[in-house]
């Protein structure tokens, strides 16, 4: 039983009417009590995918499973085990008490509904006597995001989706949201989706995080993607050229020459001076580029460096002792080395 | 543009009257005004109102001629030096209709009885309570009875509405009323002949409709064409008119008698 | 021109001395009014929301005849309901005819056009994203609808004002279904109707004017009673 | 009953034959009512978004007014505005009684409140994020309230269908301004108003139908308007 | 002449009718095209003094000069050499065209329209081609978000303000809004202002950062904030305790309990191993951490390095000699080191 995912999705398609994009997922599951992230450009697809696990929408082809039974949106018990907070947040033209109340009270949970509500700004930051009377527009935009929030986690749901939760959050408050939502998950084994711009913040909470992108999933979110055009060389190999006017050699022909090709961070290998030729090394790519930021990434516990390749960014993932041994640090000028035959294509 | 292109007349040719809206919803001007504009070259226009309104219209100087059937009112208007030229031109009559079982037993009654029966016995009564030449008639009659006006009694139905309404509140509620013959002829054809209430009193003196032509006065309202109302006036006076509305016929029946020349 | 002033003195007299006729009126054209008022919002909202909510199809086919019944002439809908509590039509056993409730029942076949199609106007021009947010947060059939109302409250509040002003305003029907009859039936329209036909203009403005002072009242009581509920 | 279908019938005759009676009045209707609601639109979209917009001391005292005045019956404008037009008084220069101008005039004042009222509600249910975009991006005057209207252009339209049919459905004014004259000034409703005093019940269905008829198209040609537009 | 700072305020208050919220700014300027930027925690009041600053709002109290002359908002020419970009964008019900040729069509400057519209669009990410005759809401949040702003570059403005223009962006555009903001001040020399939560990327555009707190400016952003409560210790020093149980002094009283204390990012020192005993160094301070990010100082080229004590972050700006020699990576543990007598009060 505990084997079934909480989502299933087969073969899903969803189009906007009038418009280019499609989004389509052949396959994939989300685990019980897993917590997801989502990361990707914007309008790669990523709300709408959301809105679809949220139970808002309804693809136009395809199945999604949830806890094992297929979806149905006349299912209200089904529907109110998912909640989702959108992506612009939008409040009740009531007080904020009454915008988190609001979810218990369309289910009748009325029992220490003031006590439960104060505890739930309290855990977005939002003390409860200065903020649960104001009206809905007498709010930052940073407050009404949280008074969102927190009219999400009162209902304490199955599943919780965010869309950019952190967006107009100051930091205090984004970690704030972080142990509030990890509380929940570790008390209740609440599923967690979540898109985000913000990398670093979705690692906190996130143990998996997926890229979303042109309406596919293309795989793990540390996947560095490089854009096209690609034009093909006399030796049998593609070219790209940076903004810098440096070039960069994939092994493998692209679909097309417009293709997008995604580099492991694993796959690339930092050094300090220029290894002097090409005969000694094995990789063909060797491209000289700037350390801008140096995080950790959180279950790994690996360095992730990211560098500027005069233009295009990408990100390196080392070990510590690599790290320690290359005294690198923002400014850093590094090179990037890695085989013509580590870019894939989509 | 159908209709109104054809009627496009010169302004100085267009005469305005106010009539009460027996003469309109019988279909007597529909009927006279072809015949006046062929052989004046005036056109005919009216406007078909409550007989106070008529009079209200005149005395504001918006209409240059009055078609309305309330002597007394009348005569007080053209006192109040509103009004010239009073000339009566026709007449019709009242009727008291009623339930066909006639609960009240009036029929063959004289007017002033029929309302002293249906007082004392306290049957239901429509009045039209609207001021017009009917209900002025109606005051007339309860006063000749000696009978003050049972203004809250329940049985007395004050309308204040146009006849035929008032006869349908009537016939909804099986009460009398008493009526112009026109309407009511009108009001049996609507019922394809078989009305709910039928005449019970006519022919009583007292129930004559006297219809005059007033013009407006000239010297209170310079902008009336006045020439073009006694014109009118001169017209309706013609032996041949009064042939004419002598001849009109509603769904067969005369409905006015012509006596202008009546003394 | 001088029948203004007059009829404004009038009203001032009729509202003050208590004139028995004149509040008989004020009456019975309240009671109808209140009556068709419960009648048409109590059909028109629900029906509004689900006009302005949902997408189905025909949908603009019934927006568009819904905005054309907003042209009903008041004469027709007497005309219509007449046919049906006339004593031979068939509601003639419910003895609605020259009543105040069959005044209401026409008032608001009258003016349920307004109530739905501004209702509906309301909840359309809400902000998309309250959809998702009810949804999200569990809301479901009827909870949907009192919220979605709830927030365009402002809109619909005129959308009920805008029809009140219909109801109470009318005459056509008043005088068909109601008959006019003094002492019952007569609503302050039906008597302005009366008064002017019988050349009255200065008692038509002032009625007129006692019209507009229960219109008035009525709207400060709603206005009170909205900003007790915001 | 039976008159209702009788009416139908009828109402399709008159409408494929030609019939030229009811022609003239249509014709009476159609411009009593497109210039009365040139009349009020231009006058009332301006002042509703004034009302709505802006925030001035006594705001809520005219927003009170101007609501109450939803509740005008058409014969008190018509008494209203007899006063003026009538030869005795000040406006009785311009010859309008008993003209359609002089219908339209009267009408243009039946409506505005309803064209204000809704415009105003319509302003006032804008986005609040809207007036500062506007004047972030440089709007002024006339440029922000054009850009608002727009903005609430669906709820403005509802307003001028709204007040479109008050004013294609009112017999009072059309009655006592326009004096119903056969050819000139006789619409659709005073028509209707006529046939039903006489009895003509079925007459009076089937004129209500040819007005149900001439709303809907018009309502039609402006949806199609309106797609154009959007 | 050009002495004159474009912006000055004086003395300004302002309220929000039934709020406790008070914006007071005694004494402030901007220069002439300056770049400043804003942080702060949500309900600082950043947005208020933007909408002061961008002339959409009137202070209740006080007077701002702008370009010299007291700030009037009736006078149109001055309103329209000043856009801004809301925090919340609101697009217009129009083509995503319309939208971003609006503000040249009221200022009728209608030569050229659609090839500027077309320009801006590409400056901001969006292919015209495909976004051009889009409808305003078939847009994704950070599409949508991007629309406004390249509604508002196309005017090209003497002062461009903006409220949190990258919150629902994706880093790719937040890196092309850089570069477009920055062209655009090189040619025009135009004046930017803008809040963010994104410290690192306001620090990309903007050469001073001011914090603004509970309605004041209370200096430069980079000053780490310290709350209270703050207890009196026997030996005339105040004590804060970490949420991991260590202890932080202060020299000075402060205000209450509950103030907050400022301290420099220059003065704190960083130690790899704890310095045994207290006697050789004059310093009180020594707290246990581990640095979690490091990142670039743009304009000083110093690396900042984020610190979290134990659920209390703090920034400490060192050298990149300092920090090549301390061996520091994300995840290092590390002695953070200041004197008791660093710590100001706000
Ligand atoms: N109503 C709509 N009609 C047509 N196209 C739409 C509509 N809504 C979104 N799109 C398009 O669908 C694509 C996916 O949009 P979506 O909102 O899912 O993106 P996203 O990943 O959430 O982006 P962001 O990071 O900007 O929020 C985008 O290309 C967008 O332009
Ligand atoms: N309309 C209002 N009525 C009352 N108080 C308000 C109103 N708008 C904002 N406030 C309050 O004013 C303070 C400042 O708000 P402001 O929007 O300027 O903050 P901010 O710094 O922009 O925050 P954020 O980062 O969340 O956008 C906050 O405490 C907020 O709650
Ligand atoms: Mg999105
Ligand atoms: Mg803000």
């Amino acid at each position: 039983m505990s084997e079934t995912p909480l989502y299933r999705i087969n073969n899903l398609k969803y189009r906007y009417e009038n418009g280019r994009f499609l989004l389509h997922i052949p396959e994939f599951a989300i685990a019980r009590g897993a917590s997801i992230g989502i990361v990707g450009p914007n309008g790669g697809g990523k709300t709408t995918l959301l809105k679809i696990l949220a139970l808002l929408e309804d693809p136009d082809e395809g199945t999604v499973y949830f806890d094992g039974t297929k979806v149905d949106r006349t299912n209200d018990a089904m529907k109110r085990s998912v909640t989702m907070l959108l992506q612009e947040a939008y409040l009740l033209k009531r007080t904020v008490f009454e915008n988190v109340a609001y979810g218990l009270k369309v289910r009748n949970e009325k029992q220490g509904l003031t006590e439960k509500v104060h505890r739930t700004l309290h855990m977005v930051g939002l003390p409860p006597d200065e903020f649960a009377q104001r009206r809905w527009h007498q709010l930052s935009g940073g407050e009404a995001q949280r008074v969102a929030l927190a009219s999400r986690l009162i209902i304490n749901p199955r599943v919780l989706i965010m869309d950019e939760p952190t967006a107009s959050v100051d930091q205090r408050s984004a970690v704030l949201i972080k142990d509030a939502v990890n509380t929940m998950r570790e008390q209740f084994n609440t599923t967690l989706i979540v898109a985000s711009h913000d990398l670093i913040w979705l690692n906190t909470v996130a143990s998996q995080v997926f890229r979303v992108y042109e309406g596919r999933i293309t795989g793990l979110a540390s996947d560095n993607v490089i854009d096209g055009p690609w034009n093909p060389e006399s030796d049998g190999l593609w070219k790209k050229v940076l903004p810098d006017g440096q070039v960069m050699f994939s092994a493998t022909p692209p679909g097309d020459s417009a293709a997008k090709a995604l580099l492991n961070p694993s796959d690339i290998v930092l050094a300090k001076a220029q290894p002097d030729g090409r005969d000694g090394l094995s990789a063909r790519n060797i491209i000289r580029g700037t350390v801008t930021l140096l995080s950790e990434e959180n279950h790994s516990k690996k360095v992730l460096a990211t560098i500027d390749l005069g233009g295009l960014s990408v990100i390196s993932r080392i070990t510590r002792r690599a790290a320690e041994s290359l005294h690198i640090l923002p400014g850093t000028p590094i090179f990037v080395i890695f085989k013509a035959s580590s870019l894939r294509w989509e | 543009v159908i209709g109104i292109g054809s009627y496009a007349v010169a302004a100085e040719h267009v005469l305005k009257m106010a009539t009460t809206t027996s003469t309109d919803n019988t279909g007597l001007l529909d009927y006279l005004a072809p015949t006046f504009r062929a052989e004046t070259g005036i056109d005919l226009r009216w406007v078909s109102v409550g007989t106070g309104k008529a009079l209200e219209l005149g005395k504001n100087c918006d209409v240059d001629v009055l078609l309305v059937h309330a002597p007394d009112a009348e005569m007080q208007y053209v006192a109040d030096g509103h009004g010239v030229d009073r000339r009566q031109i026709m007449y019709n009559d009242f009727v008291f209709i009623g339930p066909k079982n006639d609960p009240c037993a009036v029929k063959g009654r004289s007017a002033m009885e029929t309302l002293k029966t249906i007082a004392s016995q306290k049957g239901l009564f429509a009045s039209r309570g609207d001021n017009s030449g009917t209900h002025k008639q109606e005051l007339i009659l309860w006063a000749e009875a000696e009978i003050p006006v049972p203004d809250k009694e329940p049985w007395y139905i004050q309308t204040g509405q146009g006849m035929l309404n008032t006869i349908t509140i009537a016939s909804e509620r099986n009460a009398y009323t008493m009526t112009d013959r026109g309407t009511f002829i009108k009001y049996e054809a609507n019922w394809r002949g078989n009305p709910p209430l039928v005449i019970l009193v006519e022919g009583d003196k007292s129930l004559r409709n006297q219809y005059s032509v007033i013009a407006v006065n000239p010297k209170q309202c310079s902008n009336v064409k006045y020439d073009l109302a006694s014109k009118f006036r001169a017209w309706m006076t013609l032996p041949k008119t009064q042939q004419l509305i002598g001849d009109f016929k509603l769904l067969g029946i005369q409905l006015f008698v012509p006596n202008a020349h009546e003394k | 021109m001088e029948y203004i002033f007059e009829g404004i003195v009038r009203a001032i007299e009729l509202l003050l001395t208590g004139n028995e006729e004149t509040y008989s009126a004020v009456f019975v054209t309240l009671k109808a009014s209140t009556m068709s008022m419960i009648g048409s919002l109590a059909l028109g909202i629900p029906c509004g929301f689900l006009l302005g909510y949902f997408d189905f199809p025909g949908k603009k086919q019934v927006r568009a005849l819904v905005d054309t019944l907003l042209a009903l002439p008041t004469v027709v809908v007497g005309l219509f309901v007449y046919a049906f509590v006339s004593y031979r039509g068939p509601l003639g056993e419910m003895q609605l005819l020259f009543t105040i409730p069959g005044i209401a029942l026409a008032q608001t076949i009258l003016v349920l056009p307004i109530v739905i199609s501004l209702t509906a106007t309301a909840v359309e021009s809400l902000d998309k994203r309250l959809r998702s947010t009810l949804m999200a947060l569990g809301a479901r059939g009827k909870q949907i609808a009192i919220a979605s109302i709830l927030e365009a409250r402002y809109a619909v509040m005129i959308a009920a004002v805008t029809a009140y002003g219909r109801a109470v305003s009318e005459v056509g029907i008043s005088m068909m279904i109601g008959g006019n009859i003094k002492w019952h039936t007569r609503t302050i329209t039906t008597a302005i109707a009366l008064e002017t036909g019988k050349g009255e203009f200065s008692m038509g403005i002032a009625l007129g004017i006692v019209l507009l002072t229960l219109a008035f009242t009525v709207n400060a009581l709603l206005t009170i009673l909205k900003k007790r509920s915001t």
